[in-house]
């Protein structure tokens, strides 16, 4: 006879308020196999764990049901806690009596009837519960980032400077991401490249760090520890090894008007080149969508002037397969398109920019040399509007949410504004201004008091022009909502910060979750911010919500530490819910016929085939096996098999079973 | 503790009784987030939590059902988004097939819910539970699945139908007698499976043949039976090679067992005879397969006499619950003998899963739900195996229409997934596979 | 081209008779039927929403289910008025089923759709309309005058770009004139103050005539016999000398004229900014023209 | 699924009424003032208080019972819902999706209901002329551009407004003396009564 203890906890009022906790205990006491059962008001306090580590020693329990928050919450507090008084912690398991009954009930007594029923259905199933050990898998000291830019960087140099190789793929030609064109940074308007490009060299020239730029993540298999990573190296149509980055190529390249990403649209770049003077690594690319030699098969001139010989048209993509043992994701985030704001863009009007052509704009290496002049005819502008929200905040168009990073780099726009264009009006147009962090609140307030910057309480109803004029149509909401239609001689959109076009797909690749959105979703959006659901795969930087450059970088180095704490043990101890294809003593063997239904339907090739020899090494019968190092515990294979040979540890057919037939009762 | 609320209409009348099956890593997290925002919603349903809703067995929502449950939901994460790449897919196909089973049985779908919640749908968890208890409440206390538990009197009915073609052992074609002769003395096989004229009943039996001079004994095959069912015969190792007199029935058996590693089509020679007994040629199981697939028609299962389809449209333009009746006579005539199951030539499983009793799968005794969960899981077990040689039928003595239920999943099969059964020894199985776009119009 | 419900409403049996004239004119080139429904009535309008939302809703339902006795499933509604009224009422009936009990109407109301001008001309029809171009309005500048309630709000009206419609420009384009850039193309022109609140009608006229003066545009193309009344009627009260106004030309009325058939017969000698003037610097001959 | 919000006064607050009628609640206004930003009668010598100002006073009246009374008030006898000319450009733009035209609609009709309107010349005018359709098209089934025009004049005293319209409309065959077809409305007469009595 089992002898199981129940505890059930209040979780203060959080339970207590709508379950009646007492009468649950009672209930369950009355259960057999039921040794004791006992409310109170904080289990995973320390006493109320004490409590739960004395009962097991006292009783001698043989199971052991803690009936309080999700199980995502404290399962493994409390199976610690069993395991710290000698019970096997797989014999402990969690009644959600919190997040899915007292806090969505609001009947008392039909929410402890369920309560009630909950518990008696998790003591059938920890009854038919058996003691599990963890499993060990080998560690690869070898760690992959996606995503060169500050958050990437920052990830690989922390990584490497722990003493682990690294990998890190960018996809563009040079590292670098959005911090690269920042001009200046707030609150400190230090020139955003003059801390990025040092931090770019070092982690191109660390021992420990591979670059491999112009790359993509094709495919991931494997899981924690044991990654395997194939990337697609794009072919750059110029060999790095010769390539010297003299520059002759792109200074001698007749196709010279194709618009520069880097400078989003502002500027102009070559057919063949780097995207900015100090892109990391100084070795060009050609753009063979826009190359006249790949075109119309004539000119090839930065072959013939090449000296190194480095280019090479014929260079194809390269897929190379990695081991790893622990991603980071950090493949940042874009600005939304003009295109999708026709209220504000006016038939893209050249005088209405985003927010980060603003920064080229501003840059001391931009297309103007950080002068600010109006793309349309190269005037200083006399009135900047600047809009915030542009595409925030919006429920309508589904982005509920707050861009997070506009507010502060408008109030450094309209300030780099008002340094360069003296006499220059900056008007700005927000609902909030949202200046949380150190020095924030002062930077914004210094736009206003020592640089006259005007704010105006208005979200901008629509941008139009009138003749060759831009009207802003606003109105002052601190004065009842007076209508001000603003003349403006320049626009700049705070463009919201949306995910990458694709970052969905390379989520499905990675088995990792994302929101309504497409922000990749953390663990725990409290206590595991920089982990995803999958083991071993971390977050750093924007990919997984709007941030600044601080923040990145904090986060980026927690991702690190995360990685480098799993570098640590010289191996892995993995959650033993895996399938196992069950044995018996000849002359049965195994009641698994190999029929292998379940191989072809492995997301893990997990299943192999097994021989089963007689002595003198003839096959008597092949059946499954199931590799414990890859199964990752679907169950998958246990629901296809016909015998039912295969079961999965911790969701045993007859544990589901009894926990089914027990809600009935 | 402070007082707890207690609104009095909420606790009378019909509460119903409702079971969810979640994945641990969408739909579980999503009812955790509905939590954390104080959504609220109807307290009826009991989650039963797994790690994939690829591990979520049909027989867990029949079971649910058969012990009281008035409706019974599914969910997981969205297509593309299953923790584990693609365990939800392989669940889409398996609702696909189990869904058209319980529809044919007569069972009402409305009691049984699907939908995708991903981690951040709270909202949908509670939006889909609340509709769903609402509906189940007005539909009342689920009585169709009380009816299995009673009593029911058999349907007496004598056993007719499509598979039901009992004919007199005729004289083999003497062609066929010679080749099966010359490959047994000259070695090709050891032994040869084929006809002979039973002692007991007019119709042909099957026998081994292991020798030249034994090829008197043959008898031309009749229509029904199926001799691959005897290549779960324990003799079968010490026989290879072996011979056998195929006609499609075998032919297309012969496959399906080759695809799930079965046998060895190496070491297989078939005497193909056509439907009229004519022997045609002595060839390995490829070219006997491409003969067979002439004869049939390109589209719909493989198998299966033509008229059957027709019962099954009889059968599926009756209301629902004359069909769930219907089911309930005949699966109360069951003696629980498994004579289907051994003179099926799929059911190869050493241990049947109705043999087991930890966990136990089916009720053992030859009772309502007993004979209920035999019936319908045998079926769902041929789901896209069944090849339609009706074997089953003429082995059962109570004459319960199981090829009926075997046509409906070969149709099934074939209508979503343009899946037949035994028509390529290298297909993957039906249920181990997928499409990314199968259909799931069924899915909220 | 099949048949369609049509729903002319009041103005167009009044001051718009020209858009019912060139409209029909049109239709009856393309080979459309146009099956008036029977015993329609006045949609309500800006008055009866302001004042009675349920008569709003009901009178606008209650042709509704006149059309579908009529055998129509498509009410073409020319006015942009009358349009947004019906389809806000078919968006009510989806939502609040009270509304089809109440007119006593058997389920199924909803699946009468509302259609537009441009809805109508839109869909198929285009490739039917470029064969019967034959005096393309080459040349001739056009500012394209949607007003608010043929495209808002996208929930109703089910146009996306609520804000930036194009489908004007298209037709436009398809008839060979040459639509003008210009940003007033949504902006409201008054409507229905003309009576009660003129100083409305007149500030945002002119706004409206500025802008498309500035775009350098030769007419403006309507399709609203509101918008058409207002800068029709009273250009001369917003100060603008009569050399410089603008003629205000209904779609229908262009696409007529595209189509080579005569302006009477279009209705174009009934504006009160002479229209002809401009339209006959087109390159082809003006049959019309020799009678005036 | 109670997540929908409520406004927290007890009796039913006008901002309810609007969420009754256009399914979206003003108290999610966040008071962006986009709505007011592109309303063209939101300019000097129209609107008296701003779209945007409306959402707020619907809120304050929805969430201050004791002060609701006055907010009520200020509202209910504002020009502006008079003055919107239903061009649907708020309720296109607002960022939180609501129905600020619907909601003018709402007002003037709570107005009528309890009697408090703006009372200056221009609403009533504005009143008479929607009075005057009203009775026109419930009435006759159509409506017929002139009667429209002679009923508002009588209501309102306007006699030689347009005076010159008349004749050039007439010639242009744009305006009739006879009255041309009518259409029976007794189903929406009853329609309307049974709407109105549930």
């Amino acid at each position: 006879m089992s002898r199981i203890g129940v505890f059930i906890c209040h979780c203060g009022e959080n339970i207590g308020k709508t379950v009646d906790c007492a009468r649950v205990a009672e209930a369950a006491r009355k259960l057999p196999g039921v040794a004791l059962a006992l409310d109170y008001r904080y289990t995973c306090s320390e006493p109320g764990q004490a409590q739960i580590r004395a009962a097991i020693k006292e009783h001698k329990l043989s199971g052991v049901v803690v009936a309080a928050c999700s199980p995502r919450m404290h399962e493994k507090t409390f199976r610690k806690a069993c395991a710290a008084a000698g019970l096997n912690p797989y014999l402990c398991e969690i009644t959600n009596l919190r997040e899915q009954c007292s806090w969505v009930h609001t009947d008392g007594e039909l929410a402890t009837r369920k309560a009630i029923d909950l518990v008696r259905s998790t003591v059938a199933r920890v009854q038919r519960n058996t003691p599990l050990a963890p499993i060990q898998v080998p560690v690869t000291r070898r760690a992959l980032v996606i995503g060169g830019g500050i958050a990437g960087i920052q990830a690989a140099l922390d990584i490497a400077d722990g003493g682990t190789e690294v990998i890190l793929v960018e996809r563009s030609p040079s590292l670098g991401g959005h911090m690269a064109q920042l001009s200046e940074t707030f609150p400190t308007l230090d020139c955003s490249q003059c801390i990025m490009t040092p931090r770019m060299v070092e982690a191109a020239s660390h021992p420990r760090i591979r670059l491999e730029t112009y790359s993509e993540v094709e495919k991931i298999e494997g899981y924690v520890g044991n990654f395997e990573v194939t990337i697609r190296r794009k072919a750059r149509s110029v060999d790095p090894l010769k390539c010297t980055g003299c520059g002759t190529c792109w200074q001698k390249c007749p196709q010279k008007k194709l618009s520069s990403e880097f400078d989003e649209g502002l500027g102009q770049r070559t057919a063949i080149g780097i995207p900015f003077p100090q892109a990391v690594p100084n070795k060009p690319v050609i753009d063979r969508a826009n190359c006249i030699k790949f075109k119309t098969g004539r000119c090839g001139a930065c072959q013939k002037l090449c000296p190194t010989g480095a280019i090479d048209f014929e260079q194809q993509d390269e897929l190379i397969t990695e081991k790893a043992g622990a991603i980071v994701v950090a493949t940042g985030f874009q600005v939304l398109p003009k295109d999708q704001l026709p209220a504000y863009a006016d038939g893209d009007h050249p005088d209405v920019l985003t927010g980060l052509q603003f920064e080229r704009l501003a840059s001391a290496s931009g297309p103007t040399a950080g002068e600010i002049k109006r793309p349309s005819d190269g005037k200083a502008p006399q009135t900047v509007v600047f809009v915030q929200c542009a595409g925030s905040r919006d429920r309508e168009k589904g982005r509920a949410y707050c861009s997070k990073i506009c507010c502060m780099y408008t109030a450094k726009h309209a300030m780099l504004y008002r340094h360069k264009v003296h006499g220059g009006r900056a008007i700005v147009l927000c609902m909030d201004v949202r200046t949380p962090g150190k020095g924030y609140d002062e930077f914004y307030r210094r736009a206003i008091e020592q640089d006259g910057v005007t704010y105006l309480r208005s979200r901008a109803a629509r941008i139009y022009r009138e003749g060759g004029q831009l009207v802003v149509q606003a109105a002052d909401t601190l004065n009842g909502g007076e209508r001000m239609d603003i003349k403006a001689d320049m626009v700049v959109l705070a463009t919201a910060a949306v995910p990458q076009a694709d970052v969905r797909a390379l989520a499905q690749k990675l088995g990792i979750g994302y929101d309504a959105a497409g922000w990749l979703s953390e663990a725990h959006p409290k206590l595991r911010p920089v982990e995803t659901n999958t083991a071993g795969i971390f977050l750093a930087g924007a990919c997984q919500g709007p941030k600044d450059i601080p923040e990145s970088v904090a986060q980026a180095s927690a991702a690190a530490a995360k990685a480098l704490g799993l570098f640590a043990a010289s191996e892995l101890h993995r959650d033993p819910v895996v399938a196992q294809v069950n044995r018996q003593p000849p002359p049965v063997f195994s009641t698994c016929i190999g029929c292998f239904t379940c191989a072809a339907a492995c997301p893990y090739k997990a299943i192999e085939r097994e021989e089963i020899r007689d002595r003198q090494g003839a096959v008597i019968k092949r059946v499954a096996k199931v590799n414990r190092g890859l199964c990752q515990g679907c169950g998958t294979c246990v629901t296809l098999c016909r015998s039912k040979s295969i079961d999965l540890d911790g969701f045993t057919d007859e544990e589901v079973f009894s926990a089914l037939e027990a809600i009935a009762e | 503790m402070s007082e707890i609320k207690t609104n009095p209409e909420g606790t009378s009348g019909f509460e119903p009784r409702i079971v969810a099956f979640v994945c641990k890593w969408c739909t579980y997290a999503g009812a955790d987030l509905a939590g954390t925002s104080r959504m609220t919603y109807a307290s009826n349903v009991r989650t039963i939590m797994l790690p994939c809703t690829g591990r979520i067995d049909v027989s867990f929502v029949m079971r649910a059902f058969l012990d009281g449950a008035d409706g019974v939901m599914v969910s997981g994460c969205h297509p593309g988004d299953c923790h584990y790449t693609a365990g939800n897919f392989r669940a889409r196909r398996r609702w696909t097939l189990f869904r058209d089973l319980l529809d044919t049985m007569g069972f009402d779908l409305q009691r049984f819910e699907l939908a995708w919640i991903s981690a951040a749908e709270g909202a949908k968890w509670v939006k889909t539970i609340q509709t769903f208890t609402d509906k189940i409440k007005a539909m009342g206390p689920h009585q169709a699945m009380r009816q299995v538990a009673a009593d029911l009197t058999p349907a007496l009915a004598p056993a007719t139908g499509a598979a039901f073609q009992f004919d007199a052992a005729q004289p083999v074609d003497p062609r066929l007698a010679s080749a099966i002769g010359e490959a047994l003395t000259g070695g090709q096989v050891k032994a040869v499976i084929g006809w002979t004229k039973s002692a007991t009943l007019s119709r042909p039996r099957p026998a081994w043949i292991l020798s030249a001079d034994a090829t008197g004994e043959l008898a031309a095959p009749g229509k029904a039976g199926n001799l691959a069912r005897l290549l779960k015969n324990p003799r079968l190792k010490a026989s290879l090679p072996l011979g056998v007199v195929a006609r499609r029935n075998e032919v297309l058996a012969l496959n399906v067992l080759a695809q799930e590693v079965q046998i060895d089509p190496a070491k297989i020679i078939l005497f193909t005879v056509a439907e009229d007994g004519k022997y045609l040629a002595n060839t390995d199981l490829a070219a006997a397969t491409a003969t067979v697939m002439k004869a049939m028609p390109g589209e719909g299962p493989s198998g299966f006499p033509a008229a059957i389809w027709k019962e099954l449209d009889a059968l599926m333009a009756k209301p629902r619950a004359e069909r769930w009746t219907f089911w309930q006579e005949q699966s109360a005539k069951c003696l629980k003998c498994f004579a289907c199951r051994g003179s099926c030539p799929m059911c190869g499983c050493e241990h049947c899963f109705a043999d087991k009793n930890q966990p136990q799968w089916i009720p053992t005794a030859a009772d309502g739900p007993g004979n209920f969960s035999w019936q319908w899981l045998r079926a769902f077990h041929l789901a896209g195996r069944c090849v339609g040689c009706g074997s089953c039928n003429n082995a059962c003595p109570a004459g319960i229409r199981l090829d009926l239920l075997n046509a409906a999943m070969a149709r099934s099969a074939w209508q979503h997934f343009s899946h037949r059964a035994g028509v390529d020894p290298a297909g993957v199985p039906l249920q181990s596979d997928y499409l990314p776009n199968d259909q799931e119009d069924f899915i909220l | 081209m099949s048949v369609i419900g049509y729903y002319p409403g009041c103005s167009l049996s009044g001051s718009a008779a020209e858009y019912d004239r060139s409209l029909r004119a049109v239709a009856d080139r393309l080979g459309a039927e146009l099956r008036e429904i029977p015993e329609w009535v006045c949609c309500g309008a800006t008055s009866a929403h302001a004042i009675n939302h349920d008569a709003a809703l009901c009178l606008a339902a209650d042709t509704l289910g006149k059309a579908r006795r009529a055998g129509v499933t498509q009410v073409l509604a020319p006015c942009a008025m009358c349009y947004q009224r019906l389809a806000t009422a078919a968006h009510a009936i989806k939502r609040n089923p009270r509304i089809a009990a109440a007119l006593k109407e058997a389920p199924g109301l909803e699946n009468i759709q509302p259609v537009s001008v441009l809805g109508w001309l839109g869909n198929g029809v285009s490739e039917a309309l470029k064969a019967t171009i034959t005096r393309p309005l080459t040349g001739l500048k056009v500012a394209c005058y949607y007003g608010c309630l043929l495209v808002r709000p996208p929930k109703i009206t089910g146009l996306p770009q609520g804000e930036t419609p194009r489908q004007m420009e298209t037709l436009v384009t398809l008839l060979g004139g040459q639509p003008v850039r210009w940003s007033m193309a949504t902006e409201c022109c008054g409507a229905s103050f003309a009576l009660a609140q003129k100083s409305t009608v007149l500030r945002q006229g002119r706004k409206i005539y500025d802008a498309a003066r500035q775009a350098g545009a030769d007419v403006f193309c309507v399709a609203c016999p509101m918008c058409h009344a207002n800068l029709d009627l009273r250009q001369g009260e917003m100060g603008i000398a009569a050399e410089a106004q603008l003629p205000v030309i209904y779609l229908t009325q262009l696409i007529g004229w595209a189509m080579n058939l005569p302006a009477a017969a279009l209705g174009l000698d009934k504006h009160f900014v002479p229209a002809m003037k401009v339209l006959a610097k087109g390159p082809a001959k003006d049959p019309a023209k020799e009678k005036h | 699924m109670s997540s929908t919000p409520h406004s927290h006064s007890h009796s039913r607050s006008l901002a309810d009424e609007v969420c009754g009628v256009t399914g979206t609640m003003p108290l999610d206004c966040y008071q962006c003032g986009r709505c007011a930003a592109g309303c063209p009668q939101n300019v000097p010598g129209e609107m008296d208080i701003s779209p945007t100002r409306v959402m707020r006073l619907l809120q304050l009246e929805a969430t201050f019972p004791e002060k609701a009374e006055a907010y009520r008030q200020q509202v209910l006898s504002a020009e502006t819902q008079w003055l919107c000319a239903g061009c649907q450009a708020c309720t296109t733009r607002c960022p939180q999706g609501l129905d600020i035209a619907g909601a003018m609609d709402v007002l003037r009709q709570e107005g009528l209901k309890r009697g408090v309107t703006a009372t200056t010349r221009r609403v009533r005018d504005i009143q008479a002329l929607h009075h005057t359709f009203l009775e026109g098209a419930m009435g006759h089934g159509r409506i017929h551009e002139l009667f429209l025009v002679i009923g508002y004049k009588l209501r309102t005293g306007h006699f030689l407004q347009d005076a010159a319209l008349g004749p050039a409309m007439m010639a242009r065959g744009k305006l009739h003396l006879r009255r041309g077809a009518t259409a029976d409305t007794s189903r929406v007469q009853q329609a309307v009564e049974e709407l109105e009595k549930s």
